[in-house]
């Protein structure tokens, strides 16, 4: 991969670049962008109308608020919580509570409003534990909030009233009384249901980012100490964030009260909260975008790539210590290194050396799939002695030759794209030498 | 070579997304088999899905259904979880498919029968049909019974009932203790075999009920201390996986003088895990052991052990998967039609003569009854037990047989049909 | 008398056993640049810090403008109109450099934890931000990483940021430390011209700029003060010279 | 109720001896390295399955020795390759870095040695009761169990308070600053020690394994205890987590016995507990429940009220 100390000032010049005051251009460019995004949203349950697309669009959309609360924590409060999922587990509950009441006919709620409800319950929740939980940041904190979700997680085993018990609270979102005119019986009609909370999410979690106290949270996550000294308690700052994360993710898990008509203790787990986490991390959590990457990223990875490989979770692993030791930013980071050199209009320079990189890669990337596949093939499959397919091509994972093969590809791969990655260094420092020298 | 294959996994992927009609083969009928097959729990999913597919094999080769169509089992990988079982439903319907078999973590399949009642309703052409084979919550045959959901497991009630009957034959055991996970499972566990053991043995004296955390405790080594001064003769647990194990172990080690009525001591990695000291003190109830064949001198299961060996090199653990898919396939054989509504209504009442006795799909409520056994951990060798399990040696006695309708318990099961 | 901007009473800090500060008294007058000295581990970090409430004081009083802050919060303190740098860059590392200075005027400004502001909208905040910026010479940097600047600017952000609080006691810790001539010259010409009309208390171990900024000095010397008065009177005084300036002859004409 | 108290003291001290040795690596890393490493518990799992492997091919003796020799060149390596260069991302990523780590090591086990628990028992010539009390045994494995960790205790100590090495490690917990300056290779310190710390816990792994059971949630199972033990023992302290160790064990193993719930005291007020819904839950509960539950609730109180656990050196 690429060496980070060369990408250092890449990074910076692509950086959190703020334009103080809205250009006429600025404006165009952002309401193109979110034009953009929105058109594709609509689009897709046209292209892709199997019934599990829909199923992963859905879970995609609330990953994605889901996820986004998380980095209000992380990347912009620099507070690593092992328990996020708690909110997004509470407001589920939440939401399927208020269902449920308006079920039995003791409430009079708009299906559509559910989210909220969510939302608000998560919020008040998150208070609370923002409150005890943000004294203090870093380390402390994560093992507050993971000590909060282990808690919770076997406190729910000992109140079935409001946990429901193993099998959770069901409900039925078709209720007839909604605001639009939908019955939200099929799933596209959730999908449009999703999308709007999602956009709506999305933006008051980005307009956030630049209101006073979304400003002040990334200067606590930068230097509580100083923050202190221009008149802020950082633990208020934290409470507060903490609360308004709490409230986001109690929004997704309200979503997901629509979409699953139930919750079940498992959402407030351990899991959850270490999927979101692994989802924004791999994202990027330096760009307010990372998360949606990351959220999109990894539920198509879960929902598509487990239906093809059993050992998705191992690639998956992988893939994980890859990004934390090379690629820190994320998804988001490695795209928005590009940035400078982008505006410079020398991606040309680069994308050679890329494409020489890209080969050795793939040989590289198949000698693991290879190696992965007949291993797990082996020791854990149905049937061991039935031949195995890789890509379309059968053979027996005992056999001596896909060894071989496996161990062929992973080392002459690694050894070209050893190669290959200097050649990627060199190009990098060259153009942004150039970049430099013309005072880009 | 390298794009071509590049190119069929992207078309492999790409077809997941797009495939909404089906593109079923007419020959062929399509049973999704929804367990966990990744994740900590793959295990006992993957067994599962051996079984089934073992027992779809024997069907075809026998014919198949409906005059020679097949049955195909597809896996779709639960995780435990709710969530990702809902999705995966999706996915199944997406490829045509109407019939569910899913068996572990109740939260599994009480999601499913919710989503699959509703999706019923809301799409009365593209009903399915759930069969449940191991999630053992009475409720799913009782307050929470639906038309679209069969049991072919005993449910906790019926299986403690077998328990309590098993110890009218023993009036030496006068002190039972009680140790269950703590969760609505363990607590259903406890209140039948208070409620059983009142009726059936009520000079019995319950010496301990305890509940502990669920997948948290290492070490059972307190609680061996508190059932030992009790002065329990025997200990009834519903405890699963490591709990049951990590239990039996912590009571063997301190050579704890009782017999263990367990509900899974017999379940994948069970007798590896718990070893020779549980040797004539670890008792299962269950409807199969591979020591029955010999005793009940039935050849044709004793065929159906060994092929299974040979073909998996794995023992076999259930005959409930091959009852499972035999009703089935003669329900749709009675029906004339794969629809599901109409095999629902032909599995209603179904009866059928089963390797030990007969064998009842009870239509109020949809549970299965079949006749249940308790048997005990023996060496190898030792009576009937001439296969061993897991390659450690040792094997199953049978102690004691409960006929099908024995097992039978009132259900308030109020159905409603369509 | 105006009361002290000021004022240290009998002050003691322990950390476990070893007592650091052993008893302070100091009087920094309204308006006046006063200049802490002394030799290394005389307590001059501890004293800022038990000042601005980041350590707790074992004993004694400090107030304020009168005013009781013993103990209290560091960003009580700083409403109440004490600000203060740092020995060791203390900036926020991760945002740009305007940004640095726009967060430091946000509580003067009265939006505290507002989440239904704009701090893009904000014009009046914004053009004081810029206006701050031209002080301190960073308005061609505004939109870098304050990671990224030089070492002498982000000595000048911290100061920018200091004086952004709209404090009227500034306290700088070592400004110029690891400075060379010519940016150490600079930034005592930056430190005279923002903290004008302002009190000032500083720490500095460059005699060249204390006595070229201070209207008075004090000497601290293992946790006490020693000697406080004006630069002539601080470096004619027999304590100090013993103590601080060693055997150094000092000529003096007082 | 005297044999109660005998064995669950017994038990008490085994089950503590047990976290002792997993936590004491953890806490030392922590306090040298400020690193809090999640995949402490891995190397506990990892110690199990290589002890395995050995012991069928020559034995539990030579696994006894070898198994922590393997995870603890695993932890050097760890941290060699791959926290060395993390270390510059800060803090999270080295927390992130551990945590991907746990989650690869466990699919890996799962990769070679399956998802089922491996047949990994205690040898023969330990699978005897040492001692019978009350008419309940007292195995030998125990006793041994006992005697590794009693050594290991000893040894540790020797280490830590006898060499030059221990004495730079004590000296670096409560200084961190203070190692530069004695001019030791701090980089090759952090190594060993991390080796050391995993060899640790693959020690406990091997112990442990045979005696609970060997398969791949175990890491999973034990991990968020031996954070609550270090939490509450003080972070960086080894006194702290010995003390720790034992006062969670004795907590856990003496609260198995309270069948005491919130309706039996409301009732000793003559006050009748509504038995439904949610309130029903709560007074039903008994102390014997919660015991999933008190360590991490001493965690958050810990964390809250005194974050420098019983025996801090450090606050943050």
């Amino acid at each position: 991969m690429i060496d980070n100390t060369t990408m250092d000032s890449a990074e910076i010049k692509g950086g959190q670049a703020v334009q103080s005051g809205f250009s006429g251009a600025a404006i165009a460019k952002w309401a193109g962008i979110w034009l953009g995004f929105i058109l594709i949203s609509l689009a897709l349950p046209k292209i892709f109308d199997s019934r599990f697309a829909m199923s992963m669009f859905n879970q995609m959309g609330i990953a994605i608020v889901f996820a986004l609360s998380f980095n209000m924590l992380l990347g912009q409060g620099g507070l690593l919580s092992f328990g996020h999922a708690v909110f997004y587990g509470m407001g589920g509950f939440g939401a399927i509570h208020v269902l449920c009441m308006v079920n039995d006919g003791e409430l009079r709620i708009y299906t559509e409003l559910l989210p909220l409800a969510g939302g608000i319950f998560a919020a008040i929740l998150g208070f609370i534990l923002g409150f005890i939980s943000t004294r203090r940041a870093a380390i402390p904190f994560a093992l507050i909030t993971m000590g909060i979700g282990e808690l919770l997680l076997a406190s729910s085993l000992l109140l079935p009233s409001f946990f429901g018990g193993e099998e959770g609270i069901a409900g039925d979102r078709w209720t007839e009384i909604t605001l639009l005119p939908f019955k939200y019986g099929k799933s596209i009609e959730v999908y449009y249901l999703i999308l709007i909370w999602m956009f709506l999410s999305v933006a008051a979690m980005y307009l956030l980012t630049k209101t006073p106290l979304g400003q002040m949270a990334n200067a606590v996550r930068d230097n509580h100490q100083r923050a202190q000294f221009i008149g802020y308690d950082p633990h208020k700052v934290r409470t507060f964030q903490f609360t308004l994360a709490a409230f986001f993710a109690g929004i997704a898990g309200g979503l997901f009260a629509i979409n699953y008509e139930m919750v079940t203790a498992e959402n407030l787990g351990m899991l959850p909260s270490t999927d979101i986490l692994m989802m924004t991390v791999i994202g990027g959590i330096t760009y307010f975008f990372g998360p949606i990457l990351g959220a999109i990223f990894i539920t198509f990875l879960q929902l598509v790539v487990s239906n093809v490989t059993h050992a998705w979770m191992l690639y998956f692993g992988i893939m994980f210590i890859i990004m934390i030791m090379w690629a820190p930013d994320g998804l988001a980071g490695l795209i928005m290194r590009h940035q400078p050199i982008w505006r410079a209009k020398r991606m040309t320079k680069i994308l050679p050396s890329y494409l020489a990189a890209l080969v050795p890669g793939l040989v590289m990337f198949a000698g693991v799939i290879v190696l992965v596949e007949i291993m797990f093939h082996i020791s854990l499959s149905i049937d061991p002695e039935s031949p195995l397919s890789i890509m379309g091509v059968s053979f027996r994972a005992q056999a001596f030759m896909p060894w071989a093969v496996g161990i062929l590809l992973l080392g002459v791969g690694g050894y070209l794209f050893k190669l290959a990655a200097r050649r990627v260094n060199q190009a990098w420092k060259t153009v942004l030498a150039e970049i430099k020298q013309e005072g880009v | 070579m390298k794009t071509r294959t590049m190119m069929k996994t992207i078309a492999l992927i790409l077809a997941v997304l797009f495939l909404s009609a089906p593109a079923m083969a007419a020959d062929t009928i399509k049973i999704a088999f929804i367990d966990p097959l990744t994740g900590p729990f793959a295990n006992v999913g993957d067994m599962g899905l051996k079984h089934f597919i073992f027992a779809a094999d024997r069907i075809n080769a026998n014919g198949g259904v409906l005059g020679g169509k097949q049955l195909e089992m597809v896996p779709f990988d639960s995780k435990v979880s709710p969530k990702e079982s809902l999705i995966q439903l999706q996915r199944a319907i997406d490829q045509g498919i109407q019939y569910v078999i899913q068996g572990n973590g109740s939260a599994v399949t009480g999601a499913l029968m919710e989503a699959i009642a509703k999706h019923n309703k809301r799409y009365p052409d593209q009903q399915l049909l759930l069969i449940n084979h191991a999630a053992v919550t009475p409720a799913f045959t009782e307050e929470k019974c639906d038309f679209w959901h069969f049991r072919t497991d005993a449910h906790v009630t019926m299986k403690i009932k077998v328990i309590a009957d098993y110890l009218t034959s023993r009036p030496d055991i006068k002190k039972i203790y009680l140790i269950n996970q703590d969760y609505v499972f363990g607590h259903s566990v406890s209140a039948a075999a208070k409620e059983y053991l009142a009726k059936m043995r009520p000079d019995i004296e319950i010496v301990g009920d305890d509940f502990h955390p669920i997948g948290k405790i290492k070490d059972f080594s307190p609680y061996i201390t508190k059932i030992q001064s009790s002065g329990a003769q025997g200990l009834i647990t519903g405890n699963w996986g490591n709990d049951m194990t990590l239990l039996i172990k912590a009571g063997t080690s301190a050579g704890l003088d009782l017999e263990y009525y367990t509900f899974y001591a017999g379940g994948l990695g069970g007798p590896t895990a718990i070893g020779e000291a549980g040797i004539g003190k670890v008792y299962q109830v269950t409807e199969f052991n591979n020591a029955l064949c010999i005793q009940y001198k039935n050849k044709e299961d004793e065929e159906r052990i060994l092929a299974f060996k040979e073909k998996y090199g794995e023992d076999i653990f259930y005959l409930k998967s091959k009852v499972t898919m035999d009703m089935l396939a003669m329900a749709m054989d009675k029906a004339g039609n794969a629809k599901p509504k109409d095999v629902a209504y032909a599995l209603e009442g179904m009866e059928i003569d089963g390797y030990y006795g007969k064998t009842i799909m009870r239509a109020q409520d949809h549970q299965l009854l079949q006749p249940m056994f308790m048997s005990r951990l023996v060496k190898q060798g030792e009576g009937f037990a001439k296969y061993d399990m897991e390659n450690t040696g040792m094997g199953w006695e049978t102690v004691y047989k409960v006929d099908a309708l024995d097992t039978a318990i009132d259900s308030p099961c109020d159905m409603k049909r369509p | 008398m105006a009361t002290a901007a000021l004022k240290l009473d009998n002050v003691k800090k322990n950390f476990g056993d070893s007592q650091i500060i052993t008893g302070l008294d100091l009087e920094v007058l309204q308006g006046e640049r006063h200049a802490i000295i002394g030799p290394n581990g005389a307590g001059k970090s501890t004293m800022f810090h038990l000042i601005s409430g980041l350590y707790e004081v074992s004993s004694g009083k400090i107030a304020l403008n009168g005013r009781n802050i013993t103990n209290m919060a560091p960003h009580k303190i700083n409403r109440l109109g004490l600000a203060r740098s740092f020995q060791i860059t203390n900036i926020f590392p991760n945002m740009t450099v305007f940004q640095n200075v726009r967060c430091a005027l946000l509580w003067t400004k009265g939006y505290k934890y507002s989440i239904w502001h704009l701090c893009d909208r904000l014009k009046k905040v914004n053009a004081q931000a810029h206006e701050i910026l031209e002080r301190i010479k960073l308005s061609s940097m505004a939109n870098e990483k304050a990671a990224v600047l030089s070492y002498a600017d982000q000595r000048a952000l911290e100061i920018g940021i200091t004086i952004a609080c709209g404090a009227d006691i500034i306290m700088l810790d070592e400004p110029t430390a690891g400075m060379s001539n010519q940016e150490t010259t600079q930034a005592v010409a930056l430190i005279k011209s923002v903290t004008e009309g302002k009190t000032l208390l500083i720490v500095e171990h460059d005699m060249g700029v204390v006595f070229d900024l201070a209207d008075r000095i004090s000497v601290l010397v293992y946790g006490k003060i020693i000697a406080t008065g004006t630069p002539d009177e601080v470096r004619c005084d027999p304590k100090v010279q013993e103590a601080y300036l060693g055997k150094e002859a000092v000529e003096c004409s007082a | 109720m005297s044999e109660f108290i005998i064995f669950s003291l017994l038990n008490t001290l085994i089950y503590g001896l047990l976290l002792f040795m997993l936590s004491s690596g953890l806490t030392l890393i922590f306090g040298l390295m400020n690193v809090l490493n999640f995949a402490h518990a891995s190397f506990y799992m990892l110690g199990a399955y290589f002890a395995y492997q050995v012991s069928i091919h020559v034995g539990f003796i030579p696994a006894l020795f070898l198994a922590p020799l393997g995870v603890g060149i695993l932890g050097m390596i760890v941290e060699r390759y791959g926290l060395r260069k993390v270390h510059a991302h800060g803090h999270v990523a080295e927390l992130l870095f551990t945590f991907g780590l746990f989650f690869l090591f466990n699919e890996l086990v799962i990769l070679i040695w399956g998802r089922n628990p491996v047949d990994y028992q205690i040898p023969d010539f330990l699978d005897f009761p040492l001692f019978t009390l009350f008419g309940a045994d007292f195995s030998a494995y125990k006793g041994f169990m006992l005697l590794i960790s009693i050594a290991m205790f000893i040894g540790m100590y020797l280490v830590i308070n006898r060499t030059r090495i221990g004495l730079v490690i004590q000296a670096s917990l409560t200084h961190p600053e203070m190692v530069n300056v004695l001019g030791h290779n701090v980089p090759a310190v952090f190594m060993y020690v991390f080796g050391a710390g995993a060899a640790l816990a693959g020690l406990a792994g091997v112990i442990g394994g045979n005696f609970l059971v060997t398969e791949p949630g175990m890491a999973m199972a034990l991990g968020p205890i031996v954070f609550v033990v270090i939490v509450v023992g003080g972070m960086g302290s080894l006194t702290g987590a010995f003390i720790s160790s034992l006062f969670l064990a004795g907590l856990q193993t003496f609260a198995v016995g309270m069948d005491y719930s919130l309706a039996d005291f409301l009732g000793h007020f003559g006050i009748q507990a509504s038995s439904e819904g949610f309130w029903g839950d709560i007074v039903r509960i008994e102390i014997a429940n919660t015991r999933a539950m008190i360590p991490f609730l001493f965690m958050i109180f810990m964390l809250i009220f005194r974050p420098k656990g019983l025996m801090g050196v450090r606050e943050e």
